[in-house]
């Protein structure tokens, strides 16, 4: 178990914390924009930028004041950092404690073949798992992972975040992984914590984070853009520019103002007109075509901001939707959230 | 660049290039070559060149040993006073030679504090293989500093981070990562700094006028004694600043 | 870096940056400063600084007209031939000084093909103002073009391509955007150009004895002649020196 | 009307072509890997690099032996190439051909507020936008842009690339738009050009492109990532596995061998159990949250092959699905593409 209790620092003119998280034998994706102090993050944890005060310690042994070299924790960095005076083979040996077996390691990134390869003529995919297998050789207490997929292509992205994740579930400590992309986040993580400018705003599980934002900044940071202010008005509903509509209150206080969101693939199409108070009357005032789905913007009758929504392709042809199209459009009440 | 640009351009730069390169040219072209390897086997010679090549052999040594963990250190640490003694260090670099001999000779000179003190103990620091040393070394050894210092800082600190977290001590890191990557330019450095030394005049006329190194043995030639001995010595010196520029390549 | 090693490392460093520091330091205080201004004050020093001063001047100008359009087209020419002429630019810097002189003079002295033809149409090419900015020229110029080339060499060639491609042609584009880009590393080259002209001792002792320049002089004085003189001359040296390595930074 | 014909050039050991493009008034996006060629191409329109065979011509003029500040066409780097000792407003002067109304260019890319700042100080965002405007104020007759969204974080990059398309349409000038990145192509441009190892692979709007990739190697460039391989059992149906199913045949020879795709968004996951053809049955061995949606791997029972299937996560959660859980989907006549 990993443990950062009010850990703070300044590196370059930036502040990161005070920051409290607790990593179980588990992945945690740290998410935030470039800026927001994730790599820093990392480096004060693996000890390579001092901490100005607060606490790390792994498995219950405090590592605050120890150098690099004896905390038991490896910083995979952005880049590999991989060796270049030596070959791929060589950098796995420089890690190596000599109690691990390297042989399953290479075999199981795929290593086998560009083990005796200048690391300088590999493949950012290759240099990614050499830059892994090396951290792995050291057998580490916690591993650390600074945008590991930051600078690869789409399709080799794709596939080496569905492989990264089989490999995180296979080891058993505690896993932090850097990154400004939220699908890399929710495909890698066990939970997810968001970052931005030093400050952890929410921690919780992809779905979890990725339904229920607890703040704004959340709610835009993982593509929740469809972000309304309200009233609530009884204890089951929201007024929302004049209309009532259902949503889950919770108890809260009537006559609160709040904020709602929905994400834009919850908000679906209805054909026939009907008498329940979440659906709205609208014109579709842009379509765009997005490879493998549609982004609608509609302008509704009754409320100035517009709604934006995501269709598949599939639903997008069957409803032969264009721009000034006239529409209704359904806020389901379970994905409804209130901020 | 228009065509009359780069025509200018071409035959500007091409006088400057015949103007450093046909004087040179001119050296191996005047004497033939035989004459030359049998002034060499001439006994005064021979000591002359020796001279010169233990000088400067011990002052590339002594500039190693004490500058590249220097350069190391200056590399690593970036604060003002870092930059202060970066400036320290290129000072001789910039300093006339013979300005160099002169504040030397104010230390280690016969009259000097410390030459004297040396001499009571029977170690003399000027006009000695000493006093040569003494004045290729202030010279020369910068080149070791300011050349391993590049060096080090081309090394990405990542690469010493993740060396660490990888759980390799601070020693062993310099040893297996920094030092090996920056081992060309301290090579560079080093045949630098005994290319300078080598050519080392205006501190050694001042400092060590005796016992004769290469360059002073030329300016006696031409100041009246034995001009032929001048001519070896000067093809030597060139063909030793030749080696220099192909290890720097 | 254990505390041991840092240890090693900066009272080893220590004594070098010392060994640097201490002699000029010494320089400045064996004298007071009233004497030293009186002396400069003498017409023969004020002559000598005025040969220094006129001969690098020229020669910085010389290496700036004739340099600065090479080093361009050496940084945008990557060919086998323009490494060769980096080669040629760099030997002057690893020459010798003295060395220099002896193949200047073989060229330009008084029993040289060039020499012989300039003194047949009144112009004597050594013992002259014109000897020293030859020797000064030869020495110094490489500074402007090795410094040059690096600071063309930083200008992003994408910044060119993006100018030329919004419609300015090449000689538009150099002038606004890649030569003030590079301003700050041509001045640079100028100011190496123009200490190492004002230094310029072991060519000038070969190709123009006289007029003295200072380094020349500063000789002078220690082999006997006016002792004092040399102060005044080696502090004026040193301030240069200094006011160059400002600029560099 | 921006036309290459048998375009060749080799640049640091990289065979570019022969390409033949015509781009008329409108946006073409070039969508290809790192390292396909996509940036030789700019430079080589834009004269910066030169052709080794073939003809660059702008509206009828021929532009292959003319120097870059000759063409007309204006090339946008990918780091924006802002000139660092001038000022916003200077770079944009410096291209300035003074027929231009500077200032409508200004105000539309949002300028106003960093006209002044040292161009060093500017955001990603920022920076993309002064190299625009630069561009645009030299009144290009043909615009060229390399990723120019590559480094930016992804809420800007989706906002910026809407602006673009935007801006685009507003010019009446054919625009070549270089990405490797698949919505960025999709949202932007008119028509896409997929490039590979320096060839053009297929050329057309992007949902002809992303719905019916002509090879293999487009289909998983586009995300198409279901590609197996079957027979022509008649004239309008395929046999896959042993089992036959509908298929728009497009009278094909029957016997043939060929592949067909089938995108993981048009899979659906269907309840009942039908007697329909294109329905299979399977178990779900993968099931992965990818923030907005799920992604399935299906292993059915007839083939070897898993079947990917994306699902909104408002499917997702109705239907209940976990991994190892049995399940029948369809694959949509419709959506069937024969390669």
């Amino acid at each position: 178990m990993l443990e950062l209790t009010t850990l703070r620092t300044s590196y370059d003119a930036f502040d990161l914390g005070p920051i409290d998280l607790t990593v179980e034998n588990e992945v945690l994706a740290v998410l935030g924009p470039s800026g927001s102090g994730k790599t820093t993050l990392l480096s004060t944890i693996a000890g390579i930028v001092d901490a100005d005060g607060g606490m790390v310690t792994l498995n219950g042994t405090e590592l605050t004041e120890r150098p690099p070299e004896d905390r038991d924790v490896v910083l995979v960095f952005q880049d590999g950092a991989l060796f270049p005076h030596m070959t791929a083979r060589e950098n796995i040996n420089y890690a190596a404690t000599g109690a691990t077996p390297i042989d399953a390691l290479i075999e199981t990134l795929e290593l086998t073949e560009v083990l005796d390869r200048n690391v300088e003529t590999l493949s950012g995919g290759e240099r990614q798992r050499v830059a892994l297998a090396r951290s792995l050789a050291t057998e580490p207490g916690a591993l650390l992972l600074d945008e590991p997929l930051a600078n690869l292509d789409a399709p080799i992205r794709h596939r080496l975040r569905h492989e990264l994740r089989d490999l995180f579930v296979s080891l058993t400590i505690p896993i932090v992984y850097v990154t400004h992309n939220q699908r890399d986040a929710a495909v890698v993580s066990d939970r997810i914590a968001v970052i931005h400018d030093g400050d952890v705003h929410q921690v919780d599980t992809p779905t979890e984070l990725f339904a229920h934002p607890e703040t704004p900044l959340v709610a835009s940071f993982t593509g929740n853009v469809n972000v309304f202010r309200a009233r609530i008005a009884d204890h089951d509903r929201l007024e929302w520019s004049g209309r009532r509509m259902c949503a889950p209150i919770d108890g809260r206080d009537v006559g609160q103002s709040v904020q709602f969101c929905i994400r834009p693939e919850h908000v679906s199409v209805v054909q026939s007109s009907t008498n329940n108070p979440n659906v709205f009357a609208g014109t579709v005032t842009k379509s765009v075509f997005q490879g493998s789905s549609y982004n609608l913007t509609v302008q509704l009758k009754h409320a100035t901001d517009p709604v934006r929504l995501t269709l598949s392709s599939r639903t997008y042809d069957r409803l032969e939707l264009a721009e000034q199209e006239q529409l209704r459009i359904k806020l389901n009440t379970n994905y409804i959230h209130i901020i | 660049l228009s065509p009359d640009w780069l025509t200018v351009t071409l035959v500007l730069g091409g006088v400057l290039v015949c103007y450093y390169l046909v004087p040179v040219a001119a050296l191996f072209l005047s004497v033939p070559l035989g004459d030359v390897i049998v002034q060499m086997s001439d006994p005064s010679v021979v000591q002359v060149v020796a001279t010169s090549l233990v000088g400067a052999t011990i002052s590339t040594v002594v500039a190693t040993v004490f500058g590249v963990p220097l350069s190391y250190w200056l590399s690593r640490e970036q604060s003002r006073r870092s930059s202060i003694i970066v400036g320290i260090v290129v000072l001789p670099l910039v300093l006339p030679p013979i300005v160099s001999g002169m504040v030397l000779h104010m230390v280690f000179g016969p009259s000097a504090p410390i030459g004297r003190l040396a001499a009571a103990v029977g170690v003399q620091t000027w006009r000695s293989l000493l006093g040569v040393v003494l004045a290729q070394t202030f010279v020369a050894s910068p080149f070791v500093v300011v050349t391993s210092l590049a060096a080090f800082s081309g090394v990405d600190p990542t690469l010493e981070a993740a060396s660490r977290s990888l759980g390799k001590g601070r020693l062993t890191t310099v040893y297996r990562i920094t030092l090996p990557l920056a081992m060309p330019g301290i090579v560079a450095g080093m045949a630098l700094a005994f290319a300078r030394a080598m050519g080392e005049f205006g501190a050694t006329m001042i400092m060590a006028y005796h016992p004769e190194t290469m360059p002073v043995r030329i300016w006696l030639a031409f100041s009246g004694r034995g001009v032929d001995t001048a001519f070896p010595i000067a093809i030597l010196l060139v063909l030793v600043s030749v080696a220099v520029l192909v290890v720097l390549n």
